[in-house]
């Protein structure tokens, strides 16, 4: 498929184009980048590092219907995700889009969830390579991923300075790029080297590693390691980590009921950091303190998911080291789990 | 400036002491100009220990998020004393913790910190954001002294220094068993110009403000779990019967979860400004938190976190308080 | 905000077991007429009213609170509703610094005597909430797909 | 494919309580509200399902009846939270929703011409009630079958109507006990982990099956491997909280394995390897 481009100028009209779908794109409200459904093109802020909140909320959304019903009627009526309509998420980075292709496996392992395959099957992924890395704190290259990576992406944007290179990956890339023809231009013909040579160079920008091999096999040896007690000590149990997460996918579900006897059965995200989150009816709790939670964190991600996925539910993004109020750095972590 | 050498010293003998069990202090953090809480189990740990401007965390939070585990048949509780360093500050939750009787005063030992003020991370982050290897910070004057990667750099204290510090009004701790410098002379003051400016906006403005930053909430409860004060045993926000307030996150449950952690908060916000600097999506709390803080202040001549003989503030009441709200 | 001559306000009185719910009663027994639009809910003192209460009242579409004790010194508990003004005064003000206006959460003090204080009162608020029409700020919204 | 959140209506025809008290246990007998779900359902003796009710919530409970007792379907219930009391509410007439089956099963298959032995402490005979409902009902494929069960009291024993019956008929040995004395109790009094030594079965070709209270499971776990079996002739199941229960919500896991889709069932020699489990 031959490389296109899309010139800086032309941006404003493809998103425009777009919006005839469901457009999700980066916006800035004070400092915070957050991805969100825009209808004015000039909303889109494109020029960014990466978003606080990961785009998964677009697949998985925080919180999210199953089903309706009335208290007392026997009808339950569940969500229909296909009146959402097609999706298009522009300007995602590689390890977000990277992150989702992680958890479509888990949303599809022996039990279908239909409501996030659904979204995910009308979704398109644009990405955004990181031309610079967004964060000192980046590490995709040491979990297969890449600055310019295509993994999960249907379609790659490049900044080449007053264009962005486009590459379609997928069907649905090729659909999208057929949607934006009249903005689309033939790239140069050096472009796909020169591309190339940026991809080299951002990787080699890339600062922070850590060399996973092994870990998943070492971590249940440590269970009772005193490396947990340790790294969990300045946890304040809050879920900064796993909702900024883009891997993390854990869901509570709840009834809400309105006064009316109309209610809806929903779920929410959830995270393993807190405590009631294990909590057993009786009071029982099987991971009493942050000790144990934050080890389950660990291993969910490192040990347990590999396990059944042959992938580590971790793309490197950083998120949870830069927004840490206390500073836990998984680097560290997985540092003592290897030197253990 | 506290001598490092010394704050070692001082925490090996503390933590020698029969009496000790932990000592709650700062180490340097893992990447560019991050300090983070360190927990000193015995002496051998206190080499690591600091105390520079990267110091921002309440460490008095620590005292109250201290998980107690049933005591196994047979042992005893471990009732020996937990050490904590403090700034000005923080050294108000000890002493609002304390009135509230969360626990006795010969529970913990303080080592106290006068303090000049400490950095804002977002905004260092936002100067330096290319800096990995650690650095270091150090007020020296009216200057923060940034050392990295070999060079030294100085930038004024008003452009990285933490909002709270331009209006701490107590800059030396407030309780104390030690003091690991000398006392500080009060340089500030608040006169909560920013809320009154908001005060004065126009009802469907200041709810067009709320009803942004209210929508971003992801409701990850850092500000509650970093919160010194928020330490009830069983939150509002876990209880499911009855659910006051439900975990879906919309505008009208976000609201509701706000408005109960500011009122939680009320007569109570020691104004360390923690939850506002956790928060991953940049909510202003602190202007929900100083509102309440004000009103207290101007309605019942009250401030939180000075006086551990004062009665809690919505557990008492004068009988003139004022009524003239009402029909 | 627009004036909605059509407009009846939904108001949730939280009145006192031994004052404000009896002073609602005289009035109703006495033939006062009085605003219909009011739920009342019987608590066995002010001071038993959680600013939660407030909060989900206005929640679930309540356009305005009302809550109502004994006059000062005439609490049966000797000094739960000193305890409710505190509460309230604080609440009150700080709805109104999110925008929510001070017409919607209402104090007043009425005895088991003051049945045409009641009507009064609750006169009073319903008059306020329709100048500043229905509650939109932090309603909950139609169930959300 | 169904969507799996779906939950399937159920009628109750008829409901008991086993035992009272602040965690009373009560017993549901239901059928499908749409009698078709009947001819896709299948479940076996391990079986759970997500039981609950509009509104209120939903939980995991096992199927406390054998797919050989048909056209009902049985779950006994303790009331410990907000969706187990709302279900206690409900009587003869009255309708839940249900989710399922979930969860793998005890081997029944593999456990053919082995003695088994059932080992439970008050609620926990649930998830063993299909498995000697199961073995009864196909009586000629299996060896001996010996029931042994203990709850605090007389009163909180679960099945009690159905003890007597199996006592007194010759498919199966029945031993029960109370942990402290009682007027007029004719069989053992004390823990279950010490009946269990009392009864001291046979490990030659035989399969134990444990389910009960942590503490209960983990003397009856020393207890066995001081008679004889070994790991992988002991299984035993395990709960956690659940919500999703296929898998996918995250809470339930014990290391890497879920409770709600690998589990409820596991062998001792399995769990062996997973520090989590007994947490």
């Amino acid at each position: 498929m031959a490389l296109k481009k899309l010139s800086k100028e032309k941006v404003g009209e493809a998103l425009a184009e777009l919006s005839k779908f469901r457009l999700i794109a980066p916006a800035k409200s004070d400092d915070v980048v957050v991805f969100k459904q825009i209808s004015d093109p000039a909303e889109a802020y494109l020029e960014y590092g990466n978003s606080t909140v990961p785009p998964k909320k677009f697949a998985f959304p925080q919180t999210e219907t199953l089903f309706r019903f009335v208290t007392g009627s026997p009808d339950l009526t569940a969500k229909n995700v296909e009146e959402e309509g097609t999706t298009v998420i522009f300007g995602l980075r590689p390890c977000d889009a990277r992150a989702m292709a992680i958890v479509d496996k888990l949303f599809s392992w022996d039990f279908d969830d239909p409501y996030y395959l659904k979204r995910r099957e009308l979704t398109t992924l644009v990405g955004m390579a990181c031309v610079e890395p967004p964060s000192v704190n980046c590490f995709c290259t040491s979990l297969g991923g890449s600055p310019f990576g295509t993994e999960g992406l249907d379609l790659l944007l490049t900044d080449m300075g007053d264009y962005y290179l486009v590459e379609a990956l997928t069907d649905k890339g090729e659909k999208l790029e057929e949607t934006l023809s009249s903005q689309l231009e033939d790239a140069p013909a050096d472009d796909e080297k020169k591309a190339k040579d940026m991809a080299a160079a951002s990787e080699g920008k890339i600062r922070r590693s850590i060399n996973t091999e092994g870990i998943p096999e070492k971590l249940p040896d440590l269970w009772e390691n005193g490396l947990w007690k340790k790294v969990s000590a300045a946890c304040l149990g809050c879920g900064i980590c796993t909702f900024l997460c883009p891997t993390c996918h854990c869901f509570d579900i709840q009834d809400e009921v309105e006064e009316s006897g109309e209610g809806r059965r929903c779920r929410m995200w959830d995270s393993c950091m807190f405590e009631e989150y294990t909590v057993h009816a009786s009071g029982h709790n099987p991971r009493p303190t942050r000790k144990e939670r934050t080890r389950n964190r660990i291993n969910h991600k490192y040990s347990y998911y590999p396990a059944h996925f042959d992938v580590i539910a971790c793309v490197g993004c950083g998120r949870c080291i830069n927004l840490c109020p206390v500073n836990i750095d998984i680097l560290e972590i997985l540092d003592q789990v290897v030197d253990a | 400036m506290v001598d490092v050498n010394k704050l070692r010293e001082k925490a090996r003998e503390v933590i020698s002491r029969e009496d000790v069990r932990e000592l709650i202090g700062y180490r340097p953090g893992t990447y560019g100009f991050r300090a983070r809480p360190a927990f000193v189990m015995g002496p051998d740990d206190t080499g690591e220990l600091i105390f520079t401007p990267a110091c921002v965390n309440n460490l008095a939070s620590y005292i109250v998020l201290e998980e107690k585990l049933p005591v196994k048949r047979g042992e005893e509780p471990d009732l020996r004393k937990v050490a904590v360093m403090v700034k000005g500050c923080d050294s108000r939750a000890l002493v609002q913790q304390m009135e509230e009787k969360a626990y006795d005063r010969d529970r913990i030992l303080v080592l106290g910190i006068p303090c000049r003020g400490v950095v804002d991370m977002a905004k260092v982050q936002a100067k330096y954001p290319d800096v990995l290897e650690m650095g270091e910070i150090a007020l020296e004057g009216d200057k923060f002294v940034l050392s990295f990667n070999g060079t030294k750099e100085e930038v004024p204290r008003e452009e990285l220094v933490a909002d709270k510090c331009l209006r701490c009004r107590y800059p030396t701790p407030l309780v104390y068993d030690e003091l690991l410098d000398e006392e500080v002379e009060r340089f500030a003051d608040d006169d909560f110009a920013d809320v009154a400016e908001l005060e004065k906006r126009a009802a469907d403005d200041k709810w067009a403000y709320w009803e942004e930053k209210f929508s971003r909430c992801i409701r990850c409860y850092s500000c509650r779990n970093v919160c010194p004060m928020c330490y009830c045993e069983d939150c509002v926000l876990d209880r499911l019967q009855p659910q006051w307030m439900r975990r879906s996150v919309d505008i009208s449950e976000n609201t509701a979860y706000h408005i109960s952690r500011a009122y939680h908060l009320a007569g109570r916000c020691i104004q360390c400004g923690e939850c506002q600097r956790v928060c991953p999506v940049d909510i202003p709390l602190m202007e929900l938190n100083r509102k309440f803080y004000k009103d207290v202040e101007d309605l019942y001549d009250y401030e939180p976190g000075t006086n551990v003989e004062n009665p809690p503030l919505l557990s008492t009441f004068k009988v003139e308080d004022k009524e003239d709200f009402i029909m | 905000m627009a004036e909605n001559k059509d407009f009846e306000p939904n108001i949730v009185a939280f009145l006192c077991n031994w004052c404000s719910y009896a002073g609602a009663d005289l009035a109703g027994t006495s033939r006062i007429t009085y605003p219909s639009n009011v739920r009342v809910i019987r608590v066995m003192c002010s001071g038993r009213v959680n600013p939660l209460f407030v909060m989900n009242a206005l929640q679930q579409g309540a356009d305005g609170v009302l809550i109502s004790g004994c006059h000062p010194g005439d609490c049966h508990y000797m000094h739960g509703n000193y305890y409710a003004r505190r509460r309230f005064n604080l609440m009150r003000n700080f709805l109104e610094y999110l925008g929510v206006e001070p017409e919607r959460v209402r104090m007043s003090w009425v005895s088991a005597s003051e049945g045409a204080k009641w009507k009064e009162v609750i006169e009073e608020v319903s008059e306020g909430i329709k100048k500043v029409g229905p509650m939109d700020q932090f309603k909950r919204r139609q169930l959300n797909w | 494919m169904k969507n799996p959140y779906i939950p399937y209506q159920v009628n109750i025809i008829d409901a008991w309580y086993e035992a009272p008290g602040d965690r009373c246990i009560k017993t549901f007998k239901v059928t499908f509200a749409d009698e078709k779900v009947w001819d896709t359902w299948s479940h076996k003796p391990g079986n759970c399902a997500m039981v609950g009710i509009p509104g209120v919530g939903e939980s995991m409970f096992c199927i406390s009846s054998s797919p050989t007792e048909k056209g009902y379907l049985r779950f006994s219930i303790m009331k410990a939270g907000k969706n187990t009391s709302a279900l206690h509410e409900l009587e003869a007439g009255d309708s839940f929703f249900i989710r399922g089956p979930l969860g793998n099963n005890f081997p029944l298959d593999e456990w053919k011409g082995k003695n088994i032995v059932t080992i439970g402490g008050g609620i926990g005979q649930a998830p063993l009630r299909p498995v000697i409902q199961w073995i009864r009902d196909n009586r000629a494929d299996y060896g001996e079958l010996e029931l042994i069960y203990g709850a605090r009291t007389s009163q909180d024993h679960c099945f009690k109507t159905e003890f007597e019956e199996i006592g007194s008929s010759d498919d199966c040995e029945c031993h029960l006990s109370i942990d402290v004395e009682e007027e007029e109790w004719p069989h053992f009094v004390g823990f279950v982990p010490s009946l269990l030594m009392e009864v001291a079965p046979k490990p030659d070709n035989a399969i134990a099956v444990t389910c009960g209270p942590p503490v209960m499971i983990n003397f009856v776990l020393q207890n066995l491997e001081k008679l004889g079996f070994t790991p992988d002739q002991v299984y035993t199941t395990l709960e956690n909280r659940m919500k999703c229960g296929i898998g996918k919500c995250g809470r339930c896991n014990v290391g890497h394995l879920y409770v709600c889709k690998d589990g409820p069932v596991f062998s001792y020699a399995q769990l062996k390897e997973i520090p989590e489990a007994f947490a």
